[in-house]
């Protein structure tokens, strides 16, 4: 098996894994939510790099160009980010009305205040 | 050659990704997070993807940053903390998810060869087809628009989910109306001269360069998605710079809120009429006699709802996030 | 006509949604809102009746073939899960007014209701849709409108519930686009009939499995089967009354239906190698599921969190029936599926009706309920009968073919915790009877009746007596659940069972 | 001809690269916050100048040197106004010229906050 072939999805699931640990291991929430957005942004990495034909060409059709790389994935992971950006700013929107409920945006603090009342 | 950029972006993204593991502060974070949607937006264009680099840019470089500033503003940007205990069950579950991931890859075909099934099976059609039966030299935007413009449909209802969602989540309770900004006069103290004399000269072209890539997007990079981004990052420019109550007596709240509104009934108009005659919804054949024509002008119009509803609803976010700083604020 | 009805239950809130929030007075949104889910539900029940007359229904967008375009391939289950939650949200919505009005800000009603129309149009998206990618869309639509909706509840506690709510939903979201971009990897293909056929010649590879194994867990962490269930009863509780309704009784029911549909019949689970341990993980965490909700339920001081915790419950008997993994296993689930719907449609209906007159729906402040609320408390106790599983009801039916289906495979155990679990359900729908009627409050003085709201008590009935017609008339779940069942099994013996798959009852039935 | 102009170009990108790299240096080494803005901020403007002089110059024929020739005019709007925009930024927030070692502020002429 030629390593250097799987080395770009490698290197994207080295990403993933940092964003998902950011947003378990973090307590702040708007460190959660960039987490969040690096997770799906590395996601975007591996549908693009599935796309990816070696020696191909930018999927718009040019004359006398016949190798191209593979446009279905790009049509994709454009919805996708529309989805992240929107997921990224309802919960920015939830993060700022929870601090002025709660002062804080530290899910511990948070968690904390709950348990008192 | 292409290795080689290839592999140093992948090594300045795991780095950046690393330094947001690290760093604590809101500020940085923000600013490492626009770092990476820029590195990953380069990293598209290495890999054919320029639609995709192109809409990362925006979003990932632009607007997500910008409403993760605007949220730091109005929360403050919190003291930075040392760290807890070792968070060994995230160690534990991130791990698990790597070794998923590790073995998924492992039966994978491998990067770049032409003959995996993922180049082989329906997206030549697109390829080899799309010339004739849509007519537009842009692939992406044909599958985008055409063959799976009900996905489109789709992305623009999230994205209007999204303003729908913001205004819900951030309308104050007893104030009139959606999330209105006030009107304060003054509310910022010093005035940007400079930035204000250069953004003056530089807007109209910003909007003209919007305009440029709606239109143009079925030829080269670039669609409604990134239209409605640059057009609406020049309206957010001049809120930055004059203050929100003077952008919104220019682009006023209610009109945009409405646009949203209407270029999501725009899309699906363009669907039903398909459908009135019969066919398919989102048949374009039904535009002109020419299948081609007809697809050039559904694809126009579809486009053209996705410009309208991107362009107002990223608006309206602004101004709901802005309003929620000037209340801070003040 | 008949050739755009697959599209019509999905289009009408898709399109309906923006019209919705161009109106500007609160109460034209709730009637428009409310049209548009009734007309949906028509709609749907048109289709069903229409997909159990000729088969499946083929619609192809743009006038593009499958694998190229997006398509809908409606076929029994579609039709079912589709009738299901457009029927739920048309009885919510249309009962919602007061309620809503009790609860949600006068600048928030046109856009809460916007919000509703957007939940609906993603969740009839995803049950209509024959495209991997596509369903990961309608997800998100009506993901994110949940979370706006679950953070509209009074308290502050809300917010949080919602945020918790966004993180596990986009995670679990990511996860399904992760094991949708291995599959589309392997076979080149987003169209799920294609998929299904291509995904069988790659034998024994490593990326399908673990391709599978991100589906099953991010659409899990969207089903809250037990252990993902951590964002269920924050949400369920602090969410507004009747979001509370109009979510549980169908979002993890849309949930159940994504579970079903790629385990069976994309990645035809049943023929693989991974079926036997698949078939043990569904069972015992549905075993677990049903035990530790009760058990919090049992306990639980509120009685919404207690119904929430219910959920959870309920939720691992239908894990329980897909990991049985026989066409009468999948048709259980699938019967669960309708009857869990009823029943806590009907109960969460009528705590709104309760925490608009009493103020909450702690179980404390419930005492002598039964006397002020007589009609509200029967339907509570009515569908909790159902809940509980006692003959004559809906609930009984599901129980009674699950244990059947358990049977069937030698399970005895099994089929001995099914029923143990239904004794703890009797306890908690005991200790609500008990304060309601048996457990007066001494301090205040017997109060006169001060019914729901004619048009929320309408509904609240409506799906109460659906519990019991249900219970009787078993034609409309059971034999569409059996048809839907052996469709997706590829196995004709579903009449085994006695139940033929076509006949249906006028469709419109409730 | 041709030869002239790809030495030309070459010439252009290789100082360009060369000034982003000393422009890097500096933003590493210097002492404060202004010293360092100053030193990305003005090889910035020259160095992307002279990258885009250069590949304009490869290009054979006229739309790609026009669309470089709006980049280069926009890059020279909006870096300046870019460093100018941080630099009052920073002051407003606090942040004081410092001596050659960053270790004290800076004694501020009369006159001035």
């Amino acid at each position: 098996m030629d390593v250097l072939s799987y080395f770009n999805y490698w290197v994207v699931v080295v990403l993933m894994m940092l964003g998902f640990f950011i947003v378990i291991a973090r307590a702040n929430l708007v460190k959660k939510l960039i987490g969040l957005n690096i997770f799906q942004t590395s996601v975007f990495i591996l549908y693009i790099s599935t796309g990816k034909v070696a020696g191909g060409a930018a999927p718009i059709l040019t004359e006398g160009v016949t190798l191209y790389s593979n446009p279905l994935p790009h049509v994709l992971i454009l919805t996708a980010i529309v989805v992240g950006i929107a997921t990224t700013s309802v919960g920015l929107a939830l993060v700022i009305r929870i601090h002025a409920a709660y002062g804080s945006v530290n899910q511990n603090d948070i968690l904390q205040q709950d348990q008192q009342c | 050659m292409e290795l080689l950029v290839n592999s140093v972006l992948l090594m300045l993204l795991v780095a950046t990704a690393g330094a947001l593991v690290v760093v604590r502060g809101l500020l940085a974070s923000t600013m490492l997070t626009s770092v990476y949607g820029l590195l990953s937006a380069s990293f598209f264009v290495t890999m054919d993807a320029v639609d995709v680099a192109f809409t990362e840019a925006a979003v990932g470089a632009g607007v997500s940053p910008l409403l993760l500033l605007l949220t730091v503003a109005a929360i403050g940007r919190g003291e930075p903390r040392a760290a807890g205990a070792l968070p060994i069950l995230a160690i534990v579950l991130v791990t698990i998810t790597g070794a998923l991931l590790i073995i998924g890859t492992l039966d994978m075909p491998p990067f770049g060869s032409a003959d995996a099934p993922a180049h082989t099976h329906v997206a030549p059609r697109y390829l080899q087809l799309s010339g004739e039966e849509i007519g537009i030299p842009n692939v992406v935007t044909s599958v985008l628009a055409s063959y799976r413009a009900f996905d489109t449909l789709g992305e623009v209802l999230v994205i209007f989910t999204a303003g729908v969602a913001v205004l819900l989540i951030l309308a104050t309770p007893g104030q009139r109306g959606s999330a209105r900004p006030r009107y304060t006069p003054g509310s910022h103290s010093e005035p940007h001269t400079i930035l204000q004399v250069v953004s003056k000269i530089l807007i109209p072209f910003i909007l003209l360069f919007a305009l440029y890539v709606q239109f143009h997007g079925e030829y080269g990079p670039g669609g409604g998605f990134q239209a409605g981004v640059i057009f609406a990052s020049g309206i957010i420019l001049y809120g930055l710079l004059y203050g929100l109550p003077t952008v919104c007596r220019v682009v006023r709240p209610a009109v945009v809120e409405t646009l949203a509104a209407v270029g999501v009934l725009l899309y699906g108009t363009t669907g039903l009429l398909a459908m009135l005659d019969g066919r398919p919804f989102l048949d374009y054949s039904v535009f002109a006699a020419n299948p081609v024509l007809g697809q050039h002008i559904g694809i126009l119009l579809v486009e053209l709802g996705v410009g309208i509803t991107v362009a107002s609803v990223i608006t309206v976010i602004y101004y709901a996030f802005a309003n929620q700083f000037e209340m801070a604020e003040g | 006509m008949l050739s755009q009805l697959a599209l019509l239950p999905v289009l009408l809130p898709l399109i309906g949604a923006p019209a919705c929030a161009v109106l500007r007075r609160p109460t034209a949104a709730w009637a428009f809102a409310s049209t548009v889910a009734v007309l949906a539900f028509v709609a749907a029940a048109a289709l069903l009746q229409a997909t159990a007359r000729q088969g499946v229904i083929h619609y192809a967008f743009g006038g593009w073939a499958a694998p190229w375009g997006i398509e809908y391939r409606i076929d029994l289950l579609n039709a079912f899960v589709l009738l299901l939650v457009s029927g739920i949200a048309a009885v919510v919505l249309v009962a919602s007014r007061a309620s809503v009005w009790h609860d949600i800000a006068e600048n928030r009603r046109t856009l809460f209701y916007v919000a509703c129309l957007l939940c609906l149009a993603g969740w009839l998206g995803i049950a209509a849709t024959g495209d991997a990618f596509n369903l990961f869309v309608f997800l998100e639509i009506s993901s994110l409108a949940t979370y706006a909706l679950v953070a509209c509840g009074r308290d502050r506690q809300a917010l949080v519930a919602a945020f918790n709510y966004l993180v596990m939903g986009t995670i679990g979201a990511t996860f399904i686009l992760i094991g949708i971009g291995f599959i589309y990897m392997l076979t080149g293909t987003l169209n799920m009939a294609d998929l299904a056929q291509r995904l069988p010649g790659l034998g024994e590879s490593r990326t399908v499995f673990a391709a599978y194994a991100f589906i099953v867990v991010g659409v899990c962490l969207k089903l809250a089967l037990f252990p993902l269930h951590l964002w269920l009863p924050g949400a369920y509780t602090q969410a507004p009354a009747i979001v509370t309704a109009y979510v549980a009784a169908t979002a993890t029911k849309v949930a159940l239906y994504v579970l079903i549909r790629f385990s069976f019949s994309v990645f035809h689970l049943e023929s693989s190698r991974l079926a036997l341990s698949l078939e043990a993980v569904f069972i015992s965490l549905g075993v677990v599921a049903v035990f530790a909700g009760s058990l919090v339920a049992v306990f639980a001081s509120n009685l919404k969190r207690a119904l929430a915790w219910s959920s959870i419950a309920q939720i691992g008997y239908m894990a329980v029936g897909v990991g049985i993994g026989t066409v009468a296993g999948v048709q259980a689930s699938l019967i669960h599926l309708f009857n869990h719907a009823l029943m806590k449609g009907a109960l969460f209906l009528a705590l709104a009706a309760i925490a608009m007159r009493v103020g909450g729906n702690e179980l404390q402040a419930l005492r002598g309920i039964g006397r002020r609320m007589p009609l509200t408390s029967a339907a509570i106790v009515v569908a909790g009968i159902s809940l509980i599983g006692v003959p004559g009801t809906a609930g009984f039916i599901s129980k009674w073919y699950l244990v059947t289906a358990a049977l069937a495979r030698e399970q005895w155990l099994l089929a001995l915790l099914i029923v143990a679990g239904s004794l703890l359900t009797a306890v908690y729908i005991w200790r609500f009877v008990e304060t309601a009627w048996l457990d007066q409050n001494p301090a205040q003085p017997a109060t006169p009746p001060q019914e729901a709201p004619p048009l929320l008590l309408a509904g609240t009935l409506l799906l109460a007596l659906a519990n019991i017609y249900f219970g009787l008339d078993t034609r409309l779940p059971v034999g569409t659940a059996a048809g839907a069942a052996a469709g997706l099994l590829g196995d004709s013996a579903a009449g085994l069972l006695g139940h033929p798959p076509a006949p249906l009852p006028g469709a419109g039935a409730p | 001809m041709s030869a002239v102009l790809a030495i030309l170009s070459g010439a252009c990108l290789l100082l360009g690269s060369f000034l982003l790299l000393t422009g890097a240096l500096g933003f590493l080494r210097f002492a404060d916050f202004y010293a360092r803005l100053h030193a990305c901020g003005v090889t910035e403007t020259l160095a992307t100048a002279l990258i885009i002089l250069g590949l304009m110059l490869l290009s054979d024929s006229y739309l790609p040197p026009f669309k470089l020739l709006l980049i280069l005019l926009f890059v020279l709007f909006s870096s300046p106004t870019a460093s100018h925009a941080l630099a009052k930024a920073a002051w407003n927030a606090g942040v004081r010229p410092r001596d050659n070692q960053g270790k004290r502020d800076l004694p501020l002429p009369a006159g001035e906050r």
